[in-house]
């Protein structure tokens, strides 16, 4: 034939087999890291996977949520409850969350697509504010005291003495470590199925939704079952990723569970500052918060309002994040997802 | 020989709210740790402060981090169920000893259990150790000043859904039946969410009720704006004795002449006749010294974090290597001291068996607050059947 | 009084005017001509200063203004009739004549009265929303509020777009009146021969380029013809 | 009468929870700008007036006109030197500034005036109560559901009686075409917010004199706010009021039967109403 | 046999009556122009017949089924195929990928067969050079050529075209005839909606007028253009 279509790009072969070390080097991090890089990675990571998931329903859905701490309260809490009320093991009670968010998404899905652009972004506020109120009503789990895991779940937790065996740790240290693996489980799994969407048809209808939602009917697109889909996605993936979190923090309350800051806001952040739209953004953008919370939380008040100001100021000077200034001048594309035709007549065109 | 002895600095670790709405807990932080550490015996520690934002989640985090990064060998925390809970857990779940205070002990110690419902559930800790005062205490002091009063023993409650308000609102393990026990009855209308702005359903439940007395443990913007409701509507009990709401005297100042004669418990106050093991400081001194240091008035928490260095030096130098902590933890629970907010020892004295091992109960007495011609007011312990060392300084008044 | 010199307008990467110079003269009428697409409409709004160029390709009595924004252009007294009328759908009619006059306080002939006046049905119509009236009385609203501000120089585009034969010619028929008002007038028409009559001097556009230009009498059909599509009939 | 007293006493909060939404139903109305800061500037807007009155011993209703212009000044800065640029098609930009904004405010409002919470002294006006015969109400939810309607008044007679209010509309219907008459965008723009934050220096006043207030406390309420102006629909300031009445009424009526429904019971019915009507009660005709 | 038919078609906005009481029929096979002033009501009629927007009152059939409650999506997919007026590309995506979105969706290819069907369809209508280029970055001639092009990505029964021949020089419209002829020799029906009429009479075997939402004249191309009514109304005079 003499045209063909290709995905694949230099820079995205050499991201995929640093890609490949990288994973292969962090399922083998805890034989030589101590404890404080395994949380450190398990924080990372379990961010990382908020970000994705929030900017595939901003960046790639065009849903502004404001409402993501629905589906990680709503995750955890269905944990607890299997794990306290059912005497079900966390481990497996991490799916229960999951499938937890993704039934709340289901009656937030239908009501919020009612509403459009801003409405959408407060709508979703809302929902998650109600979810909250609701769940400190649920006085088996403590209402609005919270509750914490008990020691026995937390300690016969699955794996876990095979991991002490395995590197004769402490239990506190082996629940770290396969917490962490799980974290890097489903980061690996939130990434690596995200790029395939996009390199599959998905992708495309998914920006044609984006780009041009008229257009994108007038071919063909079912625009209202692609919103579904990537929201149902995303609230299943937050609900696991917020279930995860609180088996490591083995406490619970409904501030926490819900908190808008910490689970929409600074994801948010994240994905911004990183770049929106581009599944390097994140990535990036979750390092740089991170860098930025070990070097100045200590500065308390100062660090949030230093925080809040380089919201603005990457908003006002590189809308499009630090990684879309980095690629616009570059043309380098970690996760090549331009499906490109390559052949003779075909001028090599920007990207 | 003792750890305090052997040169290599201890590691303390501290997660206290500095930014926040509990910021207020932690404003003697600076002042108690710098006279710490400028003790004799402070000069052998390290300690280490990790701000929780008032957020749980973040007091969590940031406990990890003192454990795992800062390798410390003792965890302190104080300064409500919101900071104390989420680090005592972790603690406990790390294997590293905690000692905590300033939370009432029912909403920690059953706050952390598993099922709160379920006592037949509850377990007791390994590392985790609290000394305050308990719900009991509580009663006993809002009984005796009411008892002071001549009342048709009605009373209104406001209880929040969150840990304070949860515990003291129980039915079975709350404040009620504590109550109903001296002949009061409690009118509960039902836990309502922190920060809401119309407690209309409350006073007119109350008016039904008849109530002349009002408590309840409630934060202090809902205080002001159910007190002024009240006012507004016509509801005028003859005392209103509420935790939490006017625990310090810029809350009372809010209210202005509404302040006047409302009644609290008082943990700790500049009239307390105890001293510091660590700086020779009576109470007095301690509250006067913090004024003239921040030029801020004192207030009740200033004692407890003073105290729980105290704490620690004591129980560290009880203990041969201060990196072992089940010998630390058995120190802790071994403790038998005088601090500046009393005698604190793990005795079980005056808890339930489950709570006995890791929980230690100090004095609690009645106070009003009492406005002065400048605007400022006076907090007056005015009941002290509950702890005779304490002074009085007045006696209780109805409200006008 | 007005006059572009080499004026170039870009949409992004894609320039729709490759040095375009045209000149009006004081109390003169100029039609611009031209097929779909050719630039008649970025022509104008690059004089009104909705698209910027730089400061010396328009000249306003010699003062350059091209890189000036519109509501500044505005204030030199030029002001345009939109294409496509663009009313304020939250403004009454006579809400929306009143905004045209409200920020330049020219004196002039031309005030709400006289608004009124020349388009007598807008009186009776004046407290009913803007976009609530047919084509033609909308197209009546965008030209009093044009009038409003007392122009020096009014830049009308293709006004009589979409209206009825009969309003085209109630309209055509306000022309006169409005020059008598001492304003010049730039008339961008697809209707060639409505253009040619009421024009004193026609520029025809291809393009992006002026390629035909003179007065409306020396002008030949064919000649129009090979400058709208670049092709002899 | 508790049923009726619960219902006037609603309705009274209805009025505070339209002061709080008036300003920011003016700036989402006339750029679609929606401003998460919102919140905070009230609680900043409370410190401003808490200081003049202990700096200057002035009443705070004299206070709050001193401090007026200077919110005034500072809504017109803010728009035209930061908000303006983050306008667009797309709403998160304005979203991420002004939640930044908000961050950065809360804790520089912590940094100069601590974690206390503070009230604005009205001398005893708080609780001055007025009998209405049927119900007891107080001095002050009179006054605020009163200034509520003032502002309402205010802002529409502005909106539909001046050169000014005009350009407002002209502007957020076009603002191209809005340039072609003479009229600078981004001044209209800037006048928006600052007249909006005209507005948030009452609800500050009322806020400030009626509760406790610390830095942090701005974004609970900011989600009634946003409730309000939503129910009203966009860029309707008496659908404002209307809001907010309905969010007070449902929270007074849920909380009458259980106070564990009162907040919920305020959501609840802005779901419903969105339910049945998503662009809210009195939408325009052209969003 | 019928392709298309509208049964008493009404559309308002407000109190703008935009489509009135429309009823026509177009035989499968045959090229329908539509002239009419601006803001008669052409761009909505398409609308109507896509489902981008919903008729008020009465019925659309396509291949003889009803389709008035269809959405967009569902029409495209039966086989009506169109372009918009003022261009709609998915901007972040190549040109090529535009296509492929089309294809795969529209026409619901499997993906091994879309690169081949935009191959060709990329060569009849000279984008090919511009495969791999955002649509965003094109000029307005290659955005209108996109919309011609993504819309024959969708395989389509019935081809709606508006204005593309706007702007366009002699030569290009020439050109854009040709293509337009060739897709109709293939077998598609088109409707046409163009102000540029000369390209529009090389074209279409019928011509549909439309002024204030109304047919007022349907028939032979040349009785139509010669009719008083459509040179007062449309084209005003006679050059
Ligand atoms: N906003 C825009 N973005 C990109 N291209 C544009 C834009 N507006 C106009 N164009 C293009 O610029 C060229 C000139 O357009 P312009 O509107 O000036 O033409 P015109 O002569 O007024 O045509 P008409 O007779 O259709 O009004 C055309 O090719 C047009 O498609
Ligand atoms: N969504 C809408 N809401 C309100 N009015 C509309 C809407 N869409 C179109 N209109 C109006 O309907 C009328 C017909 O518009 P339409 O786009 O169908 O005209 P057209 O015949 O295609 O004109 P043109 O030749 O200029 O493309 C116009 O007056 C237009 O303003
Ligand atoms: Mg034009
Ligand atoms: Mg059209």
């Amino acid at each position: 034939m003499r045209y063909r279509v290709q995905t694949r790009t230099r820079a995205g072969h050499i991201a995929g087999f640093v890609a490949l070390g990288l994973i292969a080097l962090a399922i083998v991090l805890p034989v030589f890291a101590g404890r404080g890089l395994i949380q450190d990675m398990f924080f990372i990571l379990t961010m990382l996977v908020l970000a994705q998931f929030w900017n595939l329903l901003a960046g790639y859905g065009g849903l502004v949520s404001v409402g993501q701490q629905a589906f990680v309260g709503m995750g955890a809490y269905a944990m607890f409850g299997a794990v306290i009320l059912w005497g079900v093991d966390p481990i497996p009670a991490i799916l229960a969350g999951g499938v937890a968010a993704l039934l709340l998404a289901v009656p937030t899905a239908y009501f919020a697509f009612r509403l459009q652009g801003a409405y959408f972004a407060i709508g979703t506020w809302v929902i998650a504010e109600v979810t909250r109120l609701m769940v400190a009503q649920w006085k088996a789990l403590g209402g609005g005291t919270g509750t914490s895991l008990p020691r026995e779940a937390t300690g016969d937790m699955w794996g876990v003495s095979a991991v002490q065996a395995l590197f004769g740790l402490r239990e506190a240290a082996a629940r770290d470590v396969l917490a962490y693996w799980l974290a890097l489980a489903l980061a690996v799994a939130t990434i690596g199925g995200i790029y395939w969407l996009l390199r599959n048809r998905l992708g495309l209808a998914l920006s044609a939704v984006r780009d041009n939602t008229e257009a994108a009917k007038s071919v063909g697109v079912d625009a209202g079952r692609m919103k579904w889909f990537v929201f149902l996605i995303a609230a299943f993936g937050t609900g696991l990723c917020g279930a995860l979190i609180f088996v490591q923090t083995a406490r619970i309350s409904p501030d926490a569970a819900f908190n808008v800051s910490q689970w929409t806001a600074y994801v948010i952040f994240i994905v911004v500052i990183g770049g929106i739209g581009t599944i390097e953004g994140p990535i990036l953008g979750v390092l740089i918060f991170f860098a930025l919370q070990s070097a100045f939380a200590d500065y308390g008040s100062w660090y949030l309002f230093a925080l809040g100001i380089i919201g603005i100021v990457v908003m006002l000077v590189a809308p499009r994040g630090l990684w879309g200034l980095f690629s616009d001048r570059t043309g380098i594309h970690l996760f090549p997802v331009q499906r490109r035709l390559v052949g003779r007549d075909i001028s090599e065109g920007e990207t | 020989a003792p750890a305090l002895a052997q040169g290599a600095k201890i590691r303390l670790g501290y997660v206290s709210p500095q930014s926040g709405p509990l910021a207020g807990f932690a404003e003697s932080d600076a002042y108690n740790i710098k006279a710490f550490l400028a003790s004799e015996a402070g000069a052998n520690f390290e300690v280490i402060v990790k701000d929780s934002q008032s957020n749980p989640n973040r007091a969590a985090e940031v406990a990890k981090e003192l454990i795992i990064d800062d390798e410390i060998n003792l965890m302190l925390v104080a300064s409500t169920p919101e900071n104390t809970n989420p680090v005592a857990t972790t603690c406990e779940a790390e294997g590293m000893p905690v000692i905590s205070t300033a939370a009432p002990w029912q909403p920690w110690f059953i706050g952390q259990q598993g099922n709160p419902g379920d006592p037949a559930s509850w377990k007791p800790f390994d590392f985790a150790f609290h000394y305050f005062w308990g719900l009991e205490d509580v009663i006993a002091v809002f009984l005796n000043m009411w008892n002071q009063l001549d009342t048709n023993k009605s009373i209104g409650g406001l209880f929040p859904n969150d840990a304070d308000g949860n515990a003291w609102g129980d039915p079975n393990v709350g404040v009620g039946p504590g109550f109903a026990a001296a002949g009061y009855t409690l009118n509960d209308p039902g836990r309502y969410q922190n920060l809401t702005d119309d407690f209309t359903a409350q006073i007119n439940a109350f008016k039904a009720a008849n109530a002349q007395i009002v408590t309840g443990v409630v934060i202090p913007p809902d205080f002001t704006t159910f007190w002024n409701q009240a006012k507004q509507q016509g509801f005028a009990p003859k005392a209103a004795t509420v935790a939490k709401a006017i625990l310090f005297p810029q809350s009372v100042e809010a209210l202005g002449e509404a302040g006047h004669n409302l009644s609290s418990e008082v943990w700790w106050s500049n009239t307390h006749p105890f001293a510091s093991s660590l700086t020779g400081q009576s109470a007095a001194d301690l509250a006067a010294g913090f004024t003239a240091e921040t030029g801020r008035p004192w207030t009740q928490p200033i004692g407890f974090i003073h105290s729980l260095f105290q704490m620690a030096t004591n129980v560290m130098g009880r203990v041969d290597d201060a990196a072992d902590p089940e010998a630390v933890a058995a120190a802790i629970a071994a403790t038998d001291m005088d601090t500046i907010v009393g005698k604190v020892a793990f005795n079980g004295a005056g808890l339930p068996p489950f709570a006995a091992a890791n929980v230690c109960k100090t004095p609690l007495v009645g106070g009003q607050w009492r406005r002065k011609a400048d605007g400022t007011f006076d907090l007056v312990v005015v009941d002290n059947q509950t702890a005779p060392m304490i002074p009085t300084g007045g006696v209780m008044e109805a409200l006008a | 009084m007005l006059e572009t010199r080499g004026l170039t307008a870009n949409y992004g990467d894609f320039r729709a005017l490759f040095g375009v110079d045209i000149t009006v003269q004081p109390g003169e009428t100029v039609a611009i001509i031209g097929a779909n697409g050719a630039g008649k409409t970025t022509l104008l709004r690059a004089i009104a200063g909705v698209l910027r160029s730089a400061p010396a390709q328009v000249l306003h009595h010699g003062a350059p203004i091209g890189a000036l924004p519109a509501d500044q252009v505005m204030q030199r007294g030029i002001s345009m009739v939109p294409e496509g009328r663009r009313l304020f759908p939250s403004l009454s009619v006579e809400e929306n004549l009143l905004i045209g006059g409200q920020t330049r306080r020219a004196k002039g002939p031309w005030s709400l009265a006289t608004v009124y006046d020349l388009f007598p049905i807008l009186r009776e119509r004046r407290h009913s929303p803007g976009t609530a009236l047919s084509g033609g009385q909308q197209q009546m609203v965008a030209i009093g509020r044009a009038l409003m501000a007392n122009p020096e120089l009014m830049l009308c585009d293709e006004i009589s777009l979409g209206l009825a034969p009969v309003v085209i010619r109630d309209i055509y028929a306000a022309l006169p009146q409005i020059k008598a008002g001492g304003a010049s007038l730039v008339i961008v028409e697809q209707d060639i021969a409505q253009a040619l009559r009421v024009a004193d001097r026609v520029y025809c556009l291809m393009e992006g380029r002026v390629t035909l230009t003179g007065r409306p009498a020396d002008i030949t059909r064919d000649a129009i013809h090979a400058a709208y599509f670049g092709a002899p009939a | 009468m508790i049923g009726v007293d619960t219902i006037v006493q609603g309705v009274l909060l209805g009025g505070l929870y339209a002061l709080f939404a008036a300003g920011l139903s003016l700036v989402f109305g006339i750029m679609r700008l929606v401003n998460l800061a919102h919140g905070d500037l009230i609680v900043m807007g409370a410190y401003l007036i808490l200081i003049l009155v202990t700096l200057s011993g002035l009443n705070p209703f004299l206070a709050a006109l001193v401090a007026a212009p200077l919110m005034f000044g500072l809504g017109w800065g803010l728009q035209r030197l930061v908000l303006n640029r983050t306008l667009g098609k797309d709403i998160l930009p304005p979203l991420l500034v002004t939640f930044g904004l908000s961050i950065a405010l809360q804790n520089a409002l912590l940094e100069g005036f601590s974690a206390d919470s503070r009230k604005i002294s009205a001398g005893g006006l708080e609780t001055a109560s007025a009998d209405l015969g049927i119900v007891t109400v107080g001095v002050m939810p009179l006054l605020t559901f009163a200034s509520a309607i003032a502002v309402i008044v205010g802002l529409n007679a502005l909106f539909y009686r001046t050169a000014l209010g005009r350009a407002f509309r002209a502007v957020s219907d076009d603002p191209v075409t809005a340039s072609l008459m003479g009229i600078r965008p981004a001044h209209v723009f800037a006048m928006a917010t600052g007249v909006a934050m005209l507005v948030v220096t009452v609800a500050a006043l009322y806020f400030g004199m009626r509760a406790n207030f610390d830095p942090a406390i701005g974004p609970a309420r900011l989600i009634y706010a946003f409730e309000a102006v939503i129910i009203g629909g966009l860029g309707s300031l008496w659908g404002t009021l209307a809001g907010g009445i309905i969010i007070g009424v449902a929270q007074t009526v849920g909380a009458a039967v259980n106070p564990e429904w009162q907040i919920l019971a305020g959501h609840v019915a802005f779901l419903l109403v969105l339910l049945v009507r998503p662009r809210g009660l009195f939408p325009r005709a052209v969003d | 046999m019928t392709i298309l038919s509208l049964h008493n078609v009404s559309k308002r906005f407000g109190a703008l009556t935009v489509t009135d009481d429309v009823t026509f029929d177009v035989p499968r096979g045959q090229a329908l122009g539509i002239i009419g002033p601006n803001g008669a009501g052409k761009s909505t009629l398409f609308n109507l017949i896509t489902g981008n927007i919903r008729a008020d009152a009465g019925r659309i059939d396509f291949l003889g089924r009803d389709v008035t409650r269809d959405p967009a999506m569902k029409r495209v997919q039966a086989g009506v195929g169109r372009s918009f007026q003022i261009p709609q590309p998915f901007e972040k995506l190549t040109v090529f990928e535009n296509l492929a979105t089309a294809a795969s969706f529209g026409r619901r290819l499997p993906e091994r067969a879309v690169t081949a069907a935009c191959l060709d369809i990329l060569e009849q209508t000279e984008l090919m050079r511009r495969a791999n280029t955002p649509a965003g970055q094109l000029s307005l001639l290659e955005r209108k050529r996109l919309e011609l092009a993504r819309a024959m990505a969708t395989g389509p029964q019935l081809l709606l075209l508006d204005e593309i021949a706007g702007g366009l020089t002699e030569g290009e419209c020439q050109a854009l005839v040709a293509t337009i002829r060739a897709i109709h020799a293939q077998g598609t029906t088109i409707i046409w909606i163009e102000h540029v009429l000369h390209a529009l009479n090389a074209v279409v075997e019928r011509l549909l007028v439309l002024d204030f939402g109304r047919v007022i004249g349907i028939g032979e191309p040349a009785a139509i253009m010669a009719s008083k009514e459509v040179r007062e109304i449309y084209l005003g005079i006679e050059i």
